[in-house]
This record gives C-alpha cells, sequence and structure tokens, in this order.
C-alpha cells in the first residue's frame, strides 16, 4: 500500500511537472527556457540529473513496496538472527547497491565537472564589458564605451548583443545580493571587496528577468531587472544613444531635478543634476520599467512613484518628494521625455 | 510474557573503588569532553586568523608594530615552566597525598596569579587596538581566548585549594585535583600555537 | 530455573525509591536531576516551539499564496522567516534530538541517570534562556529580521541597527552552551557508563548514533558560538573581522558559520537514523541487517559532514577547482546514506514487519527521505548548484531532508517510546490517521515548491508579481502545509488522550529487544535497582526469565556504574548527584551575563563573577571538615 | 539541616538575575528598533524645538542609521569627516545654531552662519529629519563605532563622487 501512495506522489509529480515546464516557460524568469550557451549547458545538466534521480527513487520505492508486500517469511531464531537463502542474496545485494551508487555517483560527479569546465570557457568574439552593482534595491548597471573606454551608466535594465560573449563584472556598494538570471546562467553573488565575473553568451533574442536571489534586506522582494538580448546592430544603436547626453529641453522640470530635491541623489547627464545615490535618469523613458520593476514605466507610475514611493515599495530610499500636484506633472512631463 | 523478569546476580562491585583517577575516572572524561570543545574554539579561530592573514597585503598592516615580544617570551616560559609542578601535583593528588597537593595547589596558584600580571603587561604592549583593524581584531581574539581559560583554571585552581585546606578530601577529591591539573596542561600547551600565531607570524611572514 | 537466586525486588526498589526520589513541589521541579523529567521538559518545550514556528509557517504560506498579499508586509515577512529558521534549527531540531537522547541513553544502558545529572539541568535552564532570548524581545518587537543565517554586512554595524541582531546571536550562544553540555555528558554516558557485557560491539545502533552525534556536536558547535562572538564585536567593540575596508572579509563569515551549518543537518539527521534502527528493528521482529556497515556509515557520514560546508556557497565565487573538489565530497556522502537506506529496506526484507504506526512513520521517512537525498545530491554539483541555491527548489530539498529525514522519525521515536515514558499506548488507529495526513499533506505542500524553484523563484521573498506564474503551485503548497499542521495536531491530540485514557501499555508491548523494556513503565526515577549484564545485541531476545544484573551498587546512596570505554569492564562506582538549586542559578548567572553582554562588553567581565559563585556552590563538596571545624551537612556528591 | 538557607540565598539570586534580563531586554525594547516604513517618516519641518516628532525620530535606530546614509549620500562627510575641526566639527557637544533635532534640522535646511550652506532645495524633509537625527547622535557615538560604521558604508557613493564598489 506504501507503493500505491508513493505513485499517487510520482502521478502528482508529473502534474506538477507539466504545470511547471508551461508557467515556467511563460515566464521570464525561468530555468527551463535556457537563452543563453550557458543556460542550455546546466539545464542539460539538470535534466540528465533529475531523470537520474526520478529512476533512483523509483527504483527504491520498488524495493521497500516489495520488502513490505504479504509474503512467506524467513524463519528467524529467537535471538532475532536470520540465516537462509535470502539473507545470503541481501548480502550480495548489499555489494552490488553499494557499487551501484558509487558508479552512479561518478557519473554524475563526472557530468558535472565537464559541466564546470565548459562553462569556465565561453566561445565566441571579443567579449563585451558589463559592471553591474548591486545596491539595497536596484542594480546599477554600466558599459564600457567601446569609444572612450568609458563607463556608460544606466540602471536596472541589461541589454546584451546575441551571439557575443558578455563579461559581467559583480560587485556591491553595500551588502551582499545576487544576481541572477536564469535564462542567462547561475547566480553569481555580488560581494562587498570582491568582484565575481559571469560569462554569457546569449543565443536568444528576446526579454528575459533577473532578480535578486541572495536575502540583502527590507525590500529584497522587489530588486528585480530586465534582459533584453537584441541584435548587434541594435544593441550598438542603444549603447551609442545610451552614452548620449539627455536631450534636456529646459522648463520648470529640469529646474526641479537641477534645483530640488531628485538632483541630490540622481543623474540626468548633460545637466546640473549629479547626485550619484541613486538610479542614474539620463534615458530613463528608454527603459520599460520603474524602481527596479516594482512598476512598469508608464505616466501613472511615474507620478505614483514620485508622490508615494513609501507606499509603493516600503522602505525603499527614495523618499517622498512632497512637491504640490502641478510641479510633478511639469516634473513627469520631462522624466517622460527622457528617451 | 509483557512483565518486568526476574533479577537474579552474576556479580558484585561493592568491593570497587568509589573513584578512579585519570582517563580511569568518569569526571576526566567530562573534562576531556570540554577540552575538545575549546580546543575547536581555539583551532577555528587560529584558522580564521591564517584566513585574513593570508589575504593581507601585509601583516601587520602599516603603522602597527608586532606586538612586544618580551613580556610575550617572559610569559611563554613561565607557562611552560609551570608544567612541572603541575605533572608533580597530578602525580601526587593521583597518589592521594594530601599535604603535597596541599602544597601544590599554593605554588600553581601563585603561578597562575603571576601569569595573570604578565598577561596584563602582554596585552598592554601589543601595540594594536582591536578596532584598529582586522590584525588587531585578531590579535586580540586569540589573547582574550586564551586568557579567559588561564583565568577560569586560576579561579579554579584556588577554590579547590581553599577547600582542601578546609576539608578532608576522599579519593573523588584527589581525582578533582588531578583532574585540574590536567586540565592546567591544556591551557599549557594551547599556548605555544597562539604564541606563533600572535607574537611570531607578524615578524616571520 | 529454580536453582537460581531470585532478588527481592520490593525491598531494592522501596530503597532506590528513597535514595532517588525528587522533593516534592516545586522546590523539586527547580532542583530535580532525573534525566527523565530534564528530557522529558526539553520535548515539551521544543514541541509547543514547533507548533509556534509551524503557525509562522503556516503565515508565511498564506501571504505567497497569492500574489501582492497584503497578510504581511516586507518587515513581517522578513521576522517571520527568520524565526520560523532560528527557531527550528536552534530551538527545536537540535534540542529534540538531544532531549531524546538525554532520556533514553541511560534507560538503554541499564543505568540510574547520565554520567553528569546537574549538567543536565544545567543545560535545560540554559536553553530556555535561549528560547526566552528570542521570542521575549519578539513579543517586545526587537524581533531579528535578518534570517537564520544572518550574514554580514547586511548583519553589520552599517545596515543593522539596534539589537535585533545581537538578541539573535546571543540566542544562539545560549542554545549552543545548552547543546554542548548535553553532548558531553551523552558522549560520555554511552563511552564510560554501558552494562558489564556491553561491548562496543554489543551497542544497540541508537547510541552509536548518538555517540556519532554528540561528538560531531562537540567538534562544529563552537564554530557558531565563535563567529556570533565576532559579529557582536564588530557591532559592539567596532572589531573589523568582516570589514573588508580594514583587511576583514565578509566571506569569512560564511566559512565559519556553514562549518557548523553543514554538520548542524548531520547532527539533526543521525540521531534520527538511530530512531529509524531501534523501530525497525523491533517491528520487523529481526536483527538489523548489516548491522557494522551501518556503524561504518554512521562513522563515515560524520567524517565527510565536516568536509562539505563549501557546498552552501558555491554562489559566492570560490576558485573553480575547490569547487569541483567539495562537489564530489557532497555526492560521496550519499553512499553511507545510501547504503543505510539499504539497509532498512533488507531488514524489513528479511523480517516479518509488523505496520504499526512507528514502522508506518520510518516507510514514510524512507519514502519522503529519499527526495531530499536526490534532490542534495542534484545540489552538490557546482554548476548546477548556481541554478537551484537561493531558490524554492532548496526549500523543498531542506524540508525533505529535515522534516521527512529528521521529524517523521522522531514522530516515529514518540510512538515507538510513549508506551515507556507513560506506561499507556497510543491509539494505532488516530495514530495512522494523523501519519497519513502529514505525510501526505508534507509531499503535496512541498514537492511543488521543486518546480517554483524551477520556474525561478527565490527563496526569502515576501511577494511577486502575478506576471510570475508562481501562484498555483504557491495555493497547493499552502493547502499540503494546512493539511500536514492538521495531521501534526491530531497526532499531539492523539498523545493527551491516550497520556490520559490509554491502554496500559506494561513494560514491554513491541516485545522489544533493548534494556529499556527491562524496567517498569513508566520508569521509576531510579530506572533500575541493579545494572543488567547483557551478552549480546539483543538482550531480551528471547525475553529472558530472568535478567542477570550485578550487585554492590548502593541501593541507599545514589550511586552508579563506571565501566571501561572499549569492553565495558567494571572500573569504579560513581557517586551520582544529588538535586541541587545551583545548576538553575548557575544558567540564571550565565543568562544575565549574555544578555548584558548585548549592551555593554563589561557585562562579560563583571558576569563572571556571579557565574564562578553559582559554579562554585555547584561542585562544592561536602565532605568532613578539617579536625576542630564544625561539621556542614553530611557527606554527599 | 539549612536547606532553607540555601533555599533563600537561591530565590535572591534567582529575583536578581530575572529583574537584570526583564530590565535589558526593556532597555531594547519597543519603539526604539521600530522601523518607520511606509508614510510613517515626518515629511514637514519641525514645528519648534518641542515637536513630538523629535523625541521619536531622535531615539529611533532606524531612522538614526538611515540618517548616516543620507549623510554619506548628501556627502556631508566631505567638510564634517571624522577628522573635521573647529565648527565643522559634528562629534563635540558644541553647537553654533543649536543641538537638538528641531535646530539642526533648521542648520540643515536653512544653512548655519559662514561656511555651512543652505541644503533644503536640495533634501527632501523626511532626509532633513533623519539626518539632524544621526547628526545629534554623533556627539554620543564612539569614535571607533563612527569609525567601524563609515567603513560599512565605504562602497556607497558619497556625495557625487563614487569611487565605485569595494574590490
Amino acid at each position: 500500500m506504501e507503493g500505491s501512495a508513493d505513485v499517487i506522489l510520482y502521478k502528482r509529480g508529473l502534474l506538477t511537472l507539466a504545470a511547471g515546464l508551461l508557467s515556467g516557460c511563460a515566464g521570464q524568469q525561468s530555468v527551463l527556457s535556457p537563452a543563453s550557451d550557458q543556460a542550455r549547458t546546466l539545464s542539460w545538466l539538470g535534466l540528465l540529473m533529475g531523470v537520474i534521480c526520478l529512476l533512483i527513487y523509483l527504483l527504491v520505492v520498488v524495493l521497500l513496496g516489495l520488502a513490505l508486500r504479504r509474503r512467506a517469511r524467513p524463519a528467524i531464531s529467537p535471538t532475532g538472527e536470520v540465516s537462509g537463502p535470502v539473507e545470503g542474496w541481501l548480502q550480495r545485494g548489499l555489494t552490488i547497491w553499494a557499487s551501484f551508487v558509487a558508479a552512479v555517483l561518478v557519473v554524475l560527479a563526472g557530468a558535472s565537472f565537464v559541466t564546470d569546465r565548459i562553462l569556465a570557457t565561453p566561445r565566441g568574439p571579443a567579449p563585451l564589458d558589463v559592471r553591474v552593482t548591486g545596491q539595497q534595491w536596484w542594480w546599477r548597471i554600466a558599459y564600457r564605451s567601446p569609444i572612450t573606454g568609458e563607463w556608460i551608466e544606466t540602471a536596472n535594465e541589461l541589454h546584451l548583443p546575441l551571439d557575443r560573449p558578455a563579461r559581467i563584472e559583480l560587485t556591491s556598494a553595500d551588502v551582499i545580493h545576487s544576481f541572477w538570471v536564469p535564462g542567462l546562467h547561475g547566480k553569481l553573488d555580488m560581494i562587498p571587496g570582491r568582484a565575481n565575473v559571469l560569462a554569457v553568451t546569449p543565443r536568444k533574442l528576446g526579454w528575459l528577468r533577473g532578480q535578486c536571489a541572495e536575502f540583502c534586506g527590507l525590500e529584497h522582494a522587489l530588486m528585480a531587472f530586465d534582459v533584453k538580448v537584441e541584435t548587434p546592430a541594435e544593441f550598438q544603436a542603444w549603447l551609442a544613444h545610451q552614452a548620449a547626453p539627455a536631450q534636456a529641453r529646459a522648463g520648470p522640470g529640469l529646474a526641479l531635478i537641477e534645483n530640488g530635491a531628485c538632483g541630490g541623489c540622481h543623474t540626468v547627464r548633460g545637466t546640473r543634476a549629479k547626485g550619484r545615490a541613486g538610479p542614474d535618469l539620463t534615458h530613463l523613458a528608454s527603459r520599460r520599467a520603474l524602481a527596479a520593476k516594482t512598476l512598469s514605466l508608464s505616466h501613472g507610475g511615474l507620478m505614483g512613484w514620485i508622490t508615494q514611493p513609501q507606499a509603493l515599495k516600503p522602505g525603499a530610499e527614495m523618499p517622498a518628494s512632497g512637491l504640490d500636484p502641478e510641479r510633478t506633472k511639469a516634473l513627469v512631463a520631462y522624466l517622460e521625455a527622457l528617451k | 510474557m509483557n512483565a518486568l523478569p526476574d533479577l537474579t546476580p552474576v556479580g558484585d562491585v561493592a568491593e570497587l573503588p568509589d573513584a578512579a583517577m585519570g582517563p580511569r575516572g568518569l569526571i576526566w572524561w567530562g573534562t576531556f569532553g570540554f577540552m575538545l570543545i575549546e580546543g575547536a574554539g581555539f583551532v577555528l579561530a587560529g584558522g580564521s586568523l591564517l584566513y585574513l592573514w593570508a589575504q593581507a597585503p601585509q601583516w601587520p598592516p602599516v603603522g602597527a608594530p608586532p606586538p612586544a615580544l618580551g613580556f610575550g617570551l617572559a610569559f611563554t616560559v613561565l607557562i611552560l615552566l609551570s608544567a612541572l609542578p603541575n605533572i608533580w601535583l597530578q602525580k601526587r593528588a593521583r597518589a592521594c597525598d594530601l599535604p603535597a597537593s596541599r602544597l601544590g595547589l599554593v605554588v600553581m596558584g601563585l603561578l597562575g596569579v603571576a601569569l595573570m600580571g604578565l598577561r596584563g603587561y602582554e596585552l598592554a604592549h601589543l601595540n594594536i587596538r582591536w578596532s584598529a583593524n582586522a590584525y588587531g581584531s585578531l590579535i586580540w581574539l586569540m589573547m582574550i581566548l586564551h586568557t579567559s581559560h588561564v583565568l577560569t583554571d586560576l579561579i579554579d585552581t584556588l577554590v579547590i585549594a581553599v577547600w582542601s585546606f578546609t576539608h578532608e578530601p576522599g579519593r573523588p577529591q584527589f581525582a578533582d585535583i588531578s583532574d585540574n591539573a590536567g586540565y592546567w596542561s591544556f591551557v599549557v600547551l594551547t599556548w605555544p600555537p597562539i604564541f606563533l600565531l600572535v607574537y611570531g607570524l607578524p615578524r616571520w611572514s | 530455573m529454580s536453582a537460581v537466586p531470585i532478588l527481592d525486588r520490593a525491598e531494592a526498589e522501596a530503597r532506590c525509591l528513597a535514595a532517588w526520589r525528587d522533593a516534592p513541589g516545586l522546590w523539586g521541579f527547580l532542583t530535580t536531576v532525573d534525566h527523565k523529567r530534564i528530557a522529558g521538559r526539553y520535548v515539551c518545550t521544543t514541541m509547543a516551539l514547533l507548533f509556534m514556528a509551524g503557525v509562522l509557517a503556516l503565515d508565511m504560506r498564506l501571504q505567497l499564496a497569492f500574489p501582492g498579499m497584503h497578510r504581511m508586509g516586507a518587515q513581517g515577512y522578513n521576522e517571520a522567516f527568520t524565526l520560523h529558521g532560528s527557531t527550528m534549527l536552534f530551538l527545536v531540531s537540535v534540542p529534540v534530538m538531544e532531549a531524546m537522547a538525554m532520556w533514553l541513553v541511560p534507560l538503554m544502558l541499564g543505568q540510574r541517570n547520565m554520567a553528569f545529572p546537574r549538567l543536565n539541568a544545567f543545560s535545560y535552564w540554559t536553553y530556555l534562556g535561549g528560547v526566552l532570548m528570542l521570542w521575549v524581545p519578539h513579543a517586545l518587537n526587537v524581533t531579528p529580521d535578518l534570517g537564520w543565517f544572518q550574514y554580514p554586512p547586511l548583519s553589520g554595524p552599517g545596515y543593522a541597527p539596534g539589537h535585533r541582531t545581537d538578541v539573535w546571536a546571543q540566542m544562539i550562544t545560549f542554545t549552543e552552551v545548552a547543546a554542548l553540555s548535553v553532548s558531553v555528558n551523552t558522549a560520555v554516558t554511552i563511552l564510560r557508563m554501558r552494562p558489564l557485557g556491553m561491548t562496543l560491539a554489543k551497542m544497540p545502533l541508537f547510541l552509536w548514533a548518538m555517540l556519532v552525534a554528540s561528538v560531531m556536536t562537540i567538534l562544529a558547535l563552537p564554530a557558531v558560538m565563535l563567529v556570533t562572538s565576532m559579529l557582536i564585536a564588530d557591532r559592539l567593540v567596532a572589531t573589523h573581522f568582516f570589514d573588508p575596508v580594514a583587511g576583514g572579509d565578509v566571506v569569512l563569515f560564511q566559512h565559519l558559520f556553514w562549518f557548523f551549518g553543514h554538520p548542524e543537518v548531520y547532527i539533526i539527521f543521525v540521531p534520527a537514523l538511530g530512531f529509524v534502527a531501534q523501530i525497525v528493528e523491533t517491528f520487523s521482529r529481526r536483527r538489523v541487517f548489516g548491522y557494522i556497515p551501518v556503524v561504518l556509515s554512521l562513522l563515515t557520514i560524520a567524517v565527510l559532514a565536516f568536509g562539505l560546508w563549501v557546498h552552501h556557497m558555491f554562489a559566492v565565487g570560490l576558485p573553480k577547482l575547490g569547487a569541483s573538489f567539495y562537489t564530489a565530497a557532497s555526492m560521496a556522502i550519499a553512499l553511507p546514506t545510501g547504503l543505510q537506506i539499504y539497509c532498512w529496506i533488507a531488514t524489513l526484507w528479511g523480517g516479518r514487519p509488523r505496520l504499526t504506526t512507528p514502522l508506518l512513520w520510518v516507510i514514510g521517512f524512507i519514502a519522503t527521505f529519499v527526495i531530499g537525498g536526490l534532490s542534495g545530491v542534484m545540489t552538490a554539483s557546482a554548476p548546477l548548484d548556481l541554478q537551484l541555491t537561493d531558490t524554492y527548489f532548496i526549500v523543498a530539498h531542506l524540508h525533505y531532508v529535515l522534516i521527512g529525514g529528521a521529524l517523521f522519525p522522531l514522530f516515529g521515536a514518540f510512538c515507538y517510546w510513549f508506551p515507556k515514558a507513560t506506561g499507556r499506548l497510543l491509539s494505532e488507529r488516530w495514530g495512522k490517521v494523523s501519519f497519513w495526513l502529514v505525510f501526505g499533506g508534507f509531499n503535496l505542500g512541498f514537492f511543488p515548491m521543486h518546480f517554483l524553484g524551477l520556474m525561478g523563484m527565490p527563496r526569502r521573498i515576501y511577494t511577486y508579481g502575478h506576471e510570475m506564474g508562481w501562484q498555483p503551485l504557491n495555493v497547493v503548497a499552502l493547502a499540503g502545509s494546512v493539511i500536514a499542521v492538521g495531521g501534526g495536531l491530531i497526532f499531539v491530540a492523539n498523545a493527551c488522550f491516550s497520556f490520559k485514557r490509554g491502554a496500559p501499555s506494561g513494560p514491554n508491548p513491541w516485545e522489544a529487544s533493548t534494556l529499556e523494556w527491562a524496567c517498569a513503565s513508566p520508569p521509576p526515577p531510579y530506572n533500575f535497582t541493579h545494572s543488567p549484564v547483557v551478552d549480546s545485541l539483543t538482550p531480551l531476545w528471547p525475553p529472558p526469565q530472568v535478567l542477570p544484573v550485578v550487585t554492590g551498587l548502593s541501593l541507599d546512596e545514589r550511586e552508579v556504574l563506571v565501566t571501561s570505554v572499549v569492553d565495558a569492564q567494571p572500573v569504579h562506582r560513581q557517586a551520582s548527584a544529588k538535586p541541587s538549586i545551583w545548576p538553575l542559578v548557575s544558567a540564571l548567572a550565565v543568562s544575565a551575563t549574555f544578555v548584558g553582554s548585548i549592551f555593554t562588553p563589561w557585562a562579560l567581565v563583571w558576569g563572571t563573577l556571579p557565574v564562578a559563585a553559582a559554579l562554585t556552590a555547584w561542585f562544592w563538596p561536602h565532605r568532613r571538615l578539617t579536625p576542630g571545624a564544625r561539621r556542614l551537612l553530611g557527606k554527599a556528591t | 539541616m539549612d536547606a532553607g538557607k540555601v533555599r533563600h540565598r537561591a530565590l535572591e539570586q534567582m529575583h536578581k538575575a530575572i529583574a537584570l534580563l526583564m530590565a535589558a531586554v526593556l532597555a531594547g525594547a519597543c519603539t526604539p528598533e521600530k522601523r518607520s516604513i511606509g508614510p510613517a517618516p515626518p515629511s514637514t519641518p519641525p514645528t519648534g524645538p518641542d515637536d513630538p516628532r523629535a523625541a521619536r525620530i531622535e531615539t529611533n535606530v532606524f531612522d538614526v542609521s538611515e540618517g548616516g546614509r543620507h549623510f554619506r549620500w548628501a556627502g556631508c562627510g566631505q567638510c564634517h569627516g571624522r577628522s573635521a575641526s573647529g565648527f565643522a566639527r559634528l562629534d563635540d557637544p558644541a553647537w553654533r545654531c543649536g543641538g537638538d533635532v528641531s535646530r539642526i534640522y533648521a542648520s540643515i535646511a536653512n544653512g548655519c552662519g559662514p561656511g555651512m550652506p543652505a541644503f533644503g532645495d536640495r533634501l527632501t524633509s523626511e532626509q532633513i529629519w533623519r539626518l539632524a537625527a544621526y547628526v545629534k547622535s554623533l556627539p554620543k557615538l564612539d569614535p571607533h563605532l563612527r569609525q567601524r560604521g563609515d567603513n560599512a558604508l565605504a562602497g556607497e557613493p558619497d556625495g557625487r563622487q563614487w569611487k565605485g564598489p569595494l574590490t
């Protein structure tokens, strides 16, 4: 009867697996929908291990069921000792089982080791240098400019060219975070005092989602970001655009940013707003989301985030602006123009 | 069937002693267990020190002279010497020799006090504050760990000394005295490696 | 058998009772050193905490069952999973296993008490201090909120103001002091107080398991005490252990924490293997298959467990070669574990199993734990772990290992030894009901979490967006958890009811083979009037008409028999400590010191005075004063 | 048999310890540890020295520590760092424009004599409140602990400079 219970368990497993695969592919943050060499390698390793483990589990359950089934039982002496053929088989079985387990472990460890080696050596043209810095609770992203060699800074949206290895340097400005884009690679921690490097080679166009995977304090849950894999041409255009200063149109909005509290923490390149504590806003309107994907970037989103950030992402370091509706509208109008 | 079986005597232990000395006794094993715990603590603390030392570009960091050797050496010599009367005390205690045990306890007590005095000077001449940098923090960690053990055994020795002068010990109490001496041997043995880490590493690395 | 001289039990029992009885009322409650009473307290406290932490878990599952729930805010959720994790690992799992050992070891050895009875009392009071250390501040809204691991710098002076982190760190110091005391006690008792004839080779597997677990505890726990002390020092006296600017390293914390943290898992799991061994043996009505392989695998686990802590840190970005080594080591530990699983199945195969509730729990253990073990093999792979770690896959894995691997055998052990502890039988029917509810509910609740992890759901998030597609499985998880908790409540109700109205069990209702079944149920304060003599692994198989014992241990004084380590030859008689208030007083002094040290380092200095005073009073031998001095209390301890 | 005496001594000891434990816990309890998240932090300037919000915020460890981070992000340390001297020095009890939270708030918002410009426009009220609470806490703060805290924030942007993360 134990066996039957586990058959149920196993069926349920399959159902959930199906559900998992479906919704997993629907989501952009699934291990099961790899979009890079590395993620694909890992998913194969995972599949291999998963299948082997499933088979071993079934074997154990079957043995357990057989051990319990009704049948003639061997004679047992009053002192509890058992003799007879069965005991002999069980003895031999022990040796067989031990060597079987050992063999499987060798295979799995070998597969894991080989995978490690493959991941360590990304193939393809000269890698792209990107630096991602974790901060409570958003992502500072900087690209090495191909022309000037300086860092071009943006935030919470990572763009990568297709088929070109990217060398992502992972650092932290405050506490430990972990950079995880399941579609690209496994997670790697961002540790104050260290720089980790993640090498990925995107192979699939489109949007992916990443999220912080190491508990980093109050709003750990709301620290996600977008990843866009695009053609090299699109990417070059995008990068050039990001490198350019903002098309700053003077006006009440700009005045608020330069003289008001915004400029104290945010930078809008090409203006007098040069704060460093918060995300760079130079091309804010070119992004998809706000506040590390807490909100979508829309008029309503901007209005809400500026007037009541603490209600939308409690504990975030973005303070309420305290501006009246008029000035808020002006500010939002300007931000929306930061294409 | 499901009832208490009757009891039948197959032997008698009435003639066994009411205590045994050293590893044959029960208490010794308890003390030994705690030595294992504290030993593990020492090893891990030392490991942490070596871990950060291996990462440090400079040890000690710029501007920090290594701990003054004088008092450290004095303490080392004295604590190593203290092993001799300690072993003697252990032997006499195991022989249930009361006068000798009392004398040994007094000597060890005085040695302990002297060592704590020296240790005071040592701490005053480490030439670094624990809040200066990780190097300082680790030096102090090692020193505090060991000092707390010296102090513990000193208090223990003094208490036992007082007791032994006011009471008539039996075998179990002599066993206690010998176990206390055994603990002191542990405190002595843990010092040389710590000495090398605290005084040696900054000089010879 | 008429030739055999029979001892007068009634007279011996009366005299032992006089010597071992506790004082009545509160005073007796505060001063008792009876391992059974203290262990009982331990178990009750841990079960109460298990319930509270379980309710927290339900609350969190509810919060996560739907996207954007406002059942809890971020702060509330962080506090909830911190309390849940810290309570379950430090205040429930480890203590309950040690409590079982404290209760069982002397009985299984035919002894009257453990080696250091007062150390047991001290251990419980200190543990209780740890419980209050975590839950009283919680009541006062000073709840730790950085997880059960509290990595710096998040827990350091820059990002964790106030005392939330200190509370957590000192709670650990409390519980580890308590755990270390029991471990030393258990190890020494097993090594030096075995009955005549019980050589190491004739020692029941449960005792082997507890010996291994105790030694592991002794070697592992100092790491966490050290690292939490370093953390407090960083916060309180401005040391720089975890300060990269001044030559420290935040990863050092993780190394020390996991050097403790991984053995910790086995410190919880190995005793469970001991329960499994005794239960399987009794209900297969045969000796455990492969005694020697099981013992060797226990020892192997103990050694390996110290060599693979780094597999909790693969995402830190360590050198590849090192990672591969730890992958190999982590996978290697599946071999001894797999061997044991085989031995249990083989025992059932070659025996005559009786499907009683305890055995059901063990079958549930095999069916569930193996899933956790296999997912453990997957996470042991350094590269694959990068996708799995810190996701719900790990949440599933660790609960399969800890609940399936430790809690199921523990529940089985409760059912198995309940008659011995209470003299009454549990209701088999309700026992089976509770088993199926817990087993089914648990698997329903936690199996889907593997897929949540693969779908990218990280751990320790208090909310998620609808677009993530995680809701359906989270609802399933909630449902499963509710069912499991319901089953747990039925389990408790069954215990309470049977405690009052259960059928009398007699000394050996299961016809089990080990010595604890040779004394009355419930055991009297002195357990055994005379120390038994054994000549096999299964002294009660076949059930002896007369039990061979040695005489000569005092019936009128508290006295125990000390034997040699390997072959259990008699060495000496040891006076066993009488009840005393000083363990409690010492625990209070220690507590005051620990709590004070959160606020000022000087607490450690002035705290030594009361602690030293209390300990002196504790160990002060009461003997005849030198001539001329007046008599104090008669001779004792 | 003076078990009575023993018991009495024991109970005495026990009461002492329990009292100590409760006192210790209470000392760290309740509002001082509360994380004022959500729309909680004050968003308008203090009404005067006896503004009740002042007492609340300066005793709240979370607000004070947030103030410390604003202190760095706003670049206050460039003049008011640990090595600052004279009027710029904040860890001595001497105040040029008053040392209570409301006056410190005023000094930050409207400036204070020569050398201390007004930051009222560059910071929101909430930020100034927390800054004031942090500044108020500095004289009581052990210099080594202040150093340690600054180290912990060393990777974060310092005013308009950001030296990049620690690596």
